[in-house]
């Protein structure tokens, strides 16, 4: 180990030594990247892959996330919204054009818009447009948008990266050659290895300040690891091997951040299963889990506990992990009272993220602990999402909702943890059509309570977003508001 | 018979340690490796731990004994699938020799070599899911081929043996013939490749396993533990160390059993050293 | 003038004396016998010569080769002499050329070797060099392989690779015992010319009496691995001073005592036999050719009657008892045994299938070395509906065992613990134990040592007077035929060519193969047999 | 030559029909659903319906079967489901790296075992000769990714002389891209090289017990010539069975590696499209591979009538 560190302090000053002498100022950058995008219209597909390559880098929407979470103007400068709260009217930015040089006007806002809510339509989150009942061009810089009934939460959802402004002459080719109004322009793509984008030199906004992007795909953690390490990376955004941290954190080449997710990692419960049905199996269930030891034992400490499916970042976020603290006696007890003296068996089906395959191993044992074997099996996404998601055929299993302000899922008995419960339902029913921000954080919190105390889900922790990126770079994203890597603001220190 | 050679008896100690230590751990191990201890993990090897712990505290020695029990179990049910089916397909063709069954029997023997092993062991466990015996299957598939070719060459070298004649002779059918005159004189050629396939059998379930594709967790498996420990490589090395070191030595220990199983049994071999 | 001088060659292989004080002299342009029984030391003495034993040996003595002292020689010195001044030919054809070479090439690279010549220059004189052992430019070039050679043609090349330096003494070593006799005559008399006209001198060691008779001009007899006897060959064969020797010669043309009780009722009767085989397709698109075997094949083998049937090699006579005994189809004719069709593929009336039974050639083969000897010769018992079970079978086994002159405990013991010759009497007495009518014979006594094949010829004549057995007795070996059978078949390409009296046609054959067969085949000079 | 050749090649076209048949059901029965895949947790069963529909998931089996096979005939693999891009452009693009990794593992292996069988076989029984099987074995024993992780433990991350994978691109420079697949193939060739080396001893020592080789020794060449000039040839006979075996081995077998040393190659293709249930690109890869197996093992049976010159009349 001695000779590990040793060997990693002398690279270190060799390469530091070498870098100032060579690298007046780096204008490229190296990102790595767990999975690799299917293709690169967003519009098109849920992978979350393909936001982390074109949003706000080529794709552009009306509005748009910021680092901090917040909800920003991009392509429209500004927005009235009717007194009835049913008509928005986008005011666009003039000049705007796409990377084949046509210019965006209102028109390609009605284009997208139409194509995303059409019939036919393959757009992963349809539900973001379901509430528009008609798209009308104004002017070449004007759009009114009409709703079917008032949606306090419109403006955000035109910030998704599924809700973009694209192009109806380019946007047949997307998937492989993806034209946006973003500062940057897609240039190559070595499939299973590498994304390169460029600068765009016509931007209409404020121009970026690095010339070239490459997104380097790397699935395996410990190549992950391997590839920061030996240099071949500059930035790991969503790094998958929190075990090594602590290495890059010691290492004065590499910064570590940890920032939030809108990731809700959840032990999510079949409330249909003939043993979770039961709210004091639940609630069993929900004291059996020691959430500490899980953030330790399978992230390595980063990760926020969480009580409720909300995100503790979140201005509206009420810390309810006292409803489910770690209480093994009480668990058992309730087991009794629910008629389980000797405990009973149940499925435990994860998916491939680490989180949920090491938390697995752990849940499984604690629940092991108060008399419930959960026996694991482990899944191919495509296996979890026909057995889990689709089939609802599950006891137990492990995953992070990563969408922002999701809560609305509780409203979905036929959702895949088959929660129903009318008066969460008619919550959110309310919750929509409220736009009043005092009245809507009061329901917010409200929600939270109501599955909270229903224990609809073992909440476990808010999944950290950890980056590795090197010390010079500043201007990443530390939070993951929604699935990005904004390098608009991102720049070399030297 | 009386003499042993070295590499036999090497290669039994070798293998014998860890089938011991399989073979213990039903009964005893130092810890028990269904409990996780987070607060005390990527401990070096001490009095306490043996090999030390891994990423979740459990005791590495402890893994690496009920893991041999995994690998070893694998190994020999996957082998005895290859057996099982492979020899009595193999006799089947052999007694058939000529005719198109043979022909068929040993066209689709090819053709199953054929097919890159790893790649449709990983579409037998996406289409019935990880699972230790779905990887015995995948494994088990391959070694059909393997015993089916080499009992039908053996089969065939017997079948010109004039004693085979008598049998016929005596109104014995093939069935019969094959039962009771070709197969105990091909057990020496089956014991040798099994000992081999028996290697590559674990070595197999590792590399399933390391693609997790194995048996699942909790119960422990050397090809997991490599795959859990690998980004830990830095910083804690005897995490990926003593699981490999178990696999080679498991393997290396079967393999010289191997060669020297053939050195006493395989009659060619014998022939030519002389 | 002395060639060769071998002086208390001794040859130990880890530790085990293989030959013992084995001395000898050659002279140049001298044919010397090397005759002697399986196990010898014959052809380990033509090893030691050649510098080629195994590992693991050890020699002592002196071999020297005009004067100089082979054993003495380092690796590289010795490499030099073979091929060089010591040719040497081995008794396997088939699998003594190189089959990836042509003929052509492993013949020149004698000479480019020993510097003789480079290549183009060595590949001319390979071609007179086969010319000079019969193989001739026309049907022969040099650009043949192996595998496209019979076995004579083989064992040619093989000779005209030895000769190809002129060598001055030419080891062969067992030269023709893997060929038939027609062939075996032709090698032989093309080593006796090749003595003569490149003045060499030649070792012929060999099993057979016969062939030295005619051949050499001096002989050695060796005894587990000893010389008992040697001496110019007339003169060793005429006085016969060392007890081996002549119980060697005894035993080549040993006749077996057994009485002529051939009744007129036919035991086996073939009509019209024929037996095709198809061969394997020449390529996908033609129909595959089909080979006839056995080609309209008839006779009658009477009760009681010694039947032999003679031929080389391929001339089908393993497929017609193959045949006999039901284990293949036949495409046309019919066979009967006492009356009754005999049919492959269909069960044999248990009755019938007790009345016959074979014995086989190969002593190794012929047992399943994973069964006890009771297991084994009890085997025929299979699918007899009447058989002896318990106590019975004991009793049927001891007895076999001691028919045949082994003991009744010999049942418990496996296979491997016994000889050669002991093997062939299990095989007999597994052939015995159910009291056939007609025991096929096939090549049964061909892989034996002459002296423990004159005491199997013994038991069966002494068996077959005291069961009233019907031998059917399958050969290449017409000196065996002779003597043992009442009437001989000679076949030729799957037919009969003729058939008679053993006597009348050894003596008076009609047929112009028979005369070539038994004018080929060497014999010991009449005077010698005792 | 010819006949022999054609022969082959009918039992070759057999076996490809066989394969493909054998191809198509298995992937039929993966469960999993790639327009659901595609479509993530918060898709509407209309949206996925419109997709499969434009997937052309919806045909009928035997109809996509043959769509599937005619489509290859002329080169067309069909359109990747995720990338969305034809599969035969994926593929093309993959095989330059795989194909050169095996290629490169093999040289590797092949330079490696054979002066190190044929030492080994030249010593028979002596220390060299003892040491070498020893050392083999192990190579046999060592799992190919562990040992490639040891490698990128030591090579790139501790002194730091490779990239720790990756692969620039042949585009990038010929000796880059070398560099890059060196750590790979020294991974890949080490237990192949193991295996070759002592096939080739026993090969050899095989052929040195047969009885033309002692003919050549008594035609007066050495041990060392006799190895040489006749041994090796038809030593190489096994051996090149085995080479065969090895790379198309090394052509599928690399998922592993290729993911520890994060390479573009066509084993990573074939995982990525198994988890994403992008299944035309899995059948196609795997028909692919099955079919180089099978035209290298065609390639084997040819050299082998070249080199043994008994084959060449049948």
């Amino acid at each position: 180990m001695n000779f590990f560190v040793k060997k990693v302090a002398t690279a270190t000053a060799i390469l530091l030594s070498s870098t100032i002498i060579s690298h007046a100022a780096q204008t490229d950058i190296t990102i790595g990247m767990q999975l690799e995008p299917p293709n690169l219209d967003p519009t098109g597909g849920a992978a979350g892959a393909i936001d982390q390559v074109v949003y706000a880098n080529i794709f552009e929407g009306l509005t748009r996330y910021q680092a901090d979470g917040s909800i920003a103007p991009a392509l429209a400068k500004s927005w009235n919204i009717s007194d009835d709260g049913l008509s928005y009217t986008f005011h666009l930015h003039e000049g705007v054009k796409f990377h084949d040089g046509s210019s965006m006007d209102a028109e390609d806002v009605k284009f997208s818009l139409d194509r995303a809510r059409a019939e036919d339509s393959t757009n992963a989150q349809k539900a973001l447009f379901a509430g528009i009942a008609s798209v009308d061009v104004i002017d070449a810089t004007t759009v009114k948008i009409t709703l079917s009934s008032p949606n306090g939460g419109f403006i955000t959802n035109m910030a998704w990266g599924d809700a973009v402004i694209v192009a109806p002459e380019s946007i047949g080719n997307a998937a492989t050659n993806p034209i946006g109004t973003g500062p940057f322009v897609f240039s190559n793509w070595v499939q299973g290895d590498r994304i390169e984008i460029s600068r765009n030199d016509n931007y209409w906004g404020n121009p970026v300040a690095l010339d070239s992007a490459t997104f380097k795909f790397i699935s395996d953690p410990t190549a992950a690891f391997a590839a920061m390490m030996a240099g071949d990376l500059d930035a790991f955004p969503g790094y998958p091997a929190p075990e090594t941290l602590p290495q890059f954190a010691a290492d004065p080449r590499f910064t570590v951040i940890g920032g939030n997710t809108e990731g809700e990692t959840i032990l999510s419960t079949n409330n249909k299963d003939e043993h979770f049905s039961k709210l004091k199996v639940r609630k069993a269930l929900a004291h059996a889990i020691n959430r500490q030891e899980i953030i330790d034992g399978a992230m390595f400490g980063y990760g926020k506990p969480i009580g409720t499916h909300f995100a503790p970042h979140h201005p509206d976020y009420i810390d309810l992990t006292g409803n489910s603290n770690y209480d093994p006696e009480l668990s058992k007890k309730l087991l009794s009272e629910a008629g389980y003296p000797n405990g009973f068996e149940t499925t435990l089906k994860l998916p491939p993220p680490s989180y949920a395959r090491r938390g697995g191993e752990i849940i499984a044992a604690q629940l092991r602990a108060v008399g419930i074997k959960a026996e694991i099996s482990n899944l191919e996404w495509a296996d979890w999402l026909k057995q889990v998601f689709k089939g609802k055929d599950y006891g137990l299993t492990i995953v992070s909702h990563t969408e922002p302000m999701d809560i609305g899922i509780y409203a979905r008995p036929t959702y895949y943890f088959q929660y129903d419960n009318p008066d969460f339902q008619q919550l959110m029913t309310d919750l929509t059509a409220e736009s009043d921000p005092s009245s809507r954080s009061a329901m917010l919190k409200k929600a939270q309570r109501i599955i909270s105390e229903d224990y609809v889900n073992g909440y476990l922790f808010q999944l950290a977003r950890t980056s590795v990126i090197n010390s010079k770079i500043k201007g990443m994203w530390e939070n993951s508001p929604t699935q990005a890597t904004d390098l608009t603001g991102v720049s070399w220190t030297d | 018979m009386t003499h042993f050679p070295r590499t036999l008896i090497f290669g039994g100690i070798l293998f014998s340690i860890f089938l011991l230590g399989a073979l213990i751990s039903f009964v005893w191990t130092p810890a028990d490796v269904e409990i996780l201890q987070i607060t005390a993990r990527f401990k070096l090897p001490s009095t306490a731990h043996w090999f030390g712990t891994d990423h979740f505290g459990r005791d590495i020695f402890s893994m690496i004994m009920v893991g041999a029990r995994t690998s070893i179990a694998v190994a020999v049910v996957a082998v005895g699938i290859g057996i099982a089916l492979g020899v009595p397909l193999g006799l089947w063709a052999a007694a058939n020799h000529g005719h198109w069954l043979d022909d068929f029997i040993m066209r689709g023997n090819d053709l199953v070599f054929a097919f890159p092993s790893l790649i449709i062991a990983i579409l037998i466990t996406a289409v019935f899911g990880p699972s230790a015996f779905n990887a015995i299957i995948a494994i088990g598939i391959f070694n059909i081929p393997v015993f089916a070719r080499i009992s039908r060459g053996g089969a065939l070298s017997i079948w010109t043996l004039d004693y085979i004649l008598s049998a016929r002779v005596a109104g014995k059918r093939a069935f019969r013939i094959s039962a009771e005159h070709i197969l105990p004189n091909i057990a020496n050629l089956l014991i040798v490749q099994g000992t081999i396939q028996f290697s590559l059998g674990i070595l197999a379930e590792a590399a399933l396993s390391y693609v997790g594709l194995g048996v699942q967790p909790p119960t422990p498996s050397w090809g997991r533990m490599l795959a859990d420990s690998q980004t830990m490589i830095s910083i804690a090395p005897h995490l990926a160390l003593f699981p490999g070191f178990a696999i080679i030595l498991t393997v290396l220990g079967l393999n010289l059993m191997g060669d020297g199983l053939r050195d006493i049994l395989d009659p060619r071999i014998r022939r030519t050293q002389r | 003038m002395k060639l060769l001088e071998v002086q208390d060659l001794s040859v130990s292989i880890h530790g085990t004396e293989i030959l013992d004080n084995v001395s000898f002299n050659i002279n140049e342009s001298e044919i010397y016998g090397i005759v002697g029984e399986s196990g010898s030391g014959k052809s380990m003495t033509a090893l030691s010569l050649m510098g080629l034993l195994p590992n693991g040996s050890k020699s002592t003595g002196s071999a020297s080769l005009s004067n100089t002292n082979l054993l003495k020689l380092s690796e590289e010195k010795m490499c030099s002499y073979r091929g060089n001044a010591i040719g040497m030919i081995f008794q396997e054809p088939m699998t003594a050329l190189n089959p990836v070479q042509t003929i052509g090439k492993q013949v020149a690279e004698t000479l480019i070797i020993h510097g003789q010549a480079k290549k183009k220059e060595a590949l001319e004189i390979a071609r007179e060099k086969l010319n000079r052992v019969g193989l001739f430019e026309e049907q022969f070039p040099l650009d043949k392989y192996p595998h496209e050679l019979s076995g004579g043609q083989r064992q040619r090349v093989a000779i005209a690779m030895a000769i190809a330096m002129r060598p001055k003494l030419l080891i062969a070593d067992e030269p023709t015992t893997a060929l038939d006799v027609t062939t075996q005559s032709q090698i032989l008399n093309l080593l006796k010319s090749l003595v003569e006209e490149e003045s060499m001198a030649l070792i012929l060691i060999t099993h057979d009496l016969a062939v030295i008779s005619g051949l050499a001009n001096k002989v050695a007899v060796m005894q587990k691995g000893k010389i008992v006897e040697k001496g110019k060959t007339n003169k060793i064969f005429k006085e016969m001073k060392h007890p081996y020797t002549k119980q060697l010669f005894s035993a080549s043309n040993h006749v077996p005592e057994r009485n002529t009780m051939a009744e007129e009722t036919p035991l086996l009767e073939l009509n019209h036999v024929i037996r095709k085989y198809k061969l394997p397709r020449e390529n996908i698109f033609k129909a595959p050719q089909t080979f006839t075997a056995v080609n309209n094949v008839s006779f009658i083998l009477k009760k009681g009657e010694n039947l032999g049937l003679v031929g080389e090699s391929g001339c089908g006579k393993s497929t017609l008892t193959r045949a006999i005994l039901g284990l293949d189809e036949l495409q046309s004719g019919e066979i009967f045994l006492e009356g009754h069709h005999v049919n492959a593929g269909k069960k044999l009336d248990s009755s019938l299938r007790r009345k016959m039974q074979v014995v086989f050639q190969d002593p190794f083969g012929s047992f399943n070395p994973r069964h006890k000897v009771g297991r084994l010769i009890s085997e025929p018992f299979y699918l007899i509906e009447d058989r002896p079970t318990g106590d019975l079978l004991k009793n049927a086994i001891n007895q076999a065992l001691v028919d045949v002159g082994l003991n009744a405990e010999d049942a418990e013991k496996y296979i491997h613990e016994f000889s050669g010759g002991q093997r062939q009497r299990i095989a007999i007495a597994r052939a015995l134990i159910i009291k056939p009518s007609l025991i096929v014979l096939d090549e049964a006594v061909s892989a034996l040592d002459v002296s423990i094949r004159a005491q199997v010829l013994d038991l069966l004549a002494e068996l077959s007077n005291k069961f009233e057995l019907s031998y059917l007795f399958i050969s290449h070996d017409l000196s065996v035929v002779r003597n043992i059978t009442d009437r001989v078949m000679v076949m030729k390409a799957g037919s009969i060519v003729e058939s008679g009296d053993t006597q009348k046609v050894f003596e008076n054959p009609t047929h112009p193969y028979t005369k070539e067969l038994i004018a080929a085949t060497p014999r010991l000079p009449e005077n010698l047999t005792t | 030559m010819l006949q022999f050749a054609l022969t082959r090649f009918i039992s070759l076209s057999l076996s490809l029909i066989a394969a493909s048949v054998v191809i198509f059901a298995v992937i039929e029965i993966i469960p999993g659903d790639p327009a659901s895949f595609m479509l993530g947790i918060n898709a509407q069963p209309d949206t996925i319906a419109a997709l499969r529909e434009q997937l052309g998931l919806n045909g009928s089996l035997l109809s996509r079967y043959v769509n599937w096979v005619s489509g290859m005939l002329v080169g067309d693999f069909g359109i990747s489901y995720t990338y969305k891009v034809p599969v035969s452009e994926l593929i093309l693009a993959r095989v330059w790296i795989s194909l050169p990794l095996a290629v490169y593992a093999l040289a590797i292996s092949t330079l490696i075992a054979f002066p190190v069988g044929l030492i080994a076989a030249a010593k028979r029984g002596k220390t060299i000769d003892i040491t070498i099987m020893g050392t083999t074995q192990l190579g046999i024993a060592i799992p190919n990714f562990w040992f490639a992780m040891i490698l990128v433990l030591i090579f790139a991350i501790n002194l730091r002389w490779f990239s720790a994978g990756g692969f620039p691109g042949w585009e990038e420079g010929f000796l880059l891209s070398i560099k890059s697949l060196t750590l790979p193939a020294i991974a890949l060739a080490l237990p192949q090289a193991s295996i070759l080396a002592r096939i080739m001893r026993s090969s050899i020592l095989d052929t040195l017990d047969q009885d033309y080789v002692r003919t050549a020794r008594a035609k007066g060449l050495s041990q060392r010539q006799a190895i040489w000039r006749h041994a090796l040839k038809n030593a190489l006979i096994p051996v090149l069975t085995i080479i065969g075996m090895q790379f198309s081995f090394l052509m599928a077998g690399a998922i592993i590696i290729e993911n520890v040393f994060f390479l573009p190659g066509l084993g990573r293709l074939i995982f990525q499209g198994i988890t994403q249930r992008d299944l035309i690109v899995v059948e196609s890869v795997v028909m692919l591979l099955v079919f180089a197996v099978i035209i290298v093992t065609f390639i084997v049976d040819l050299t082998y009538a070249a080199v043994d010159p008994r084959l060449r009349k049948r």
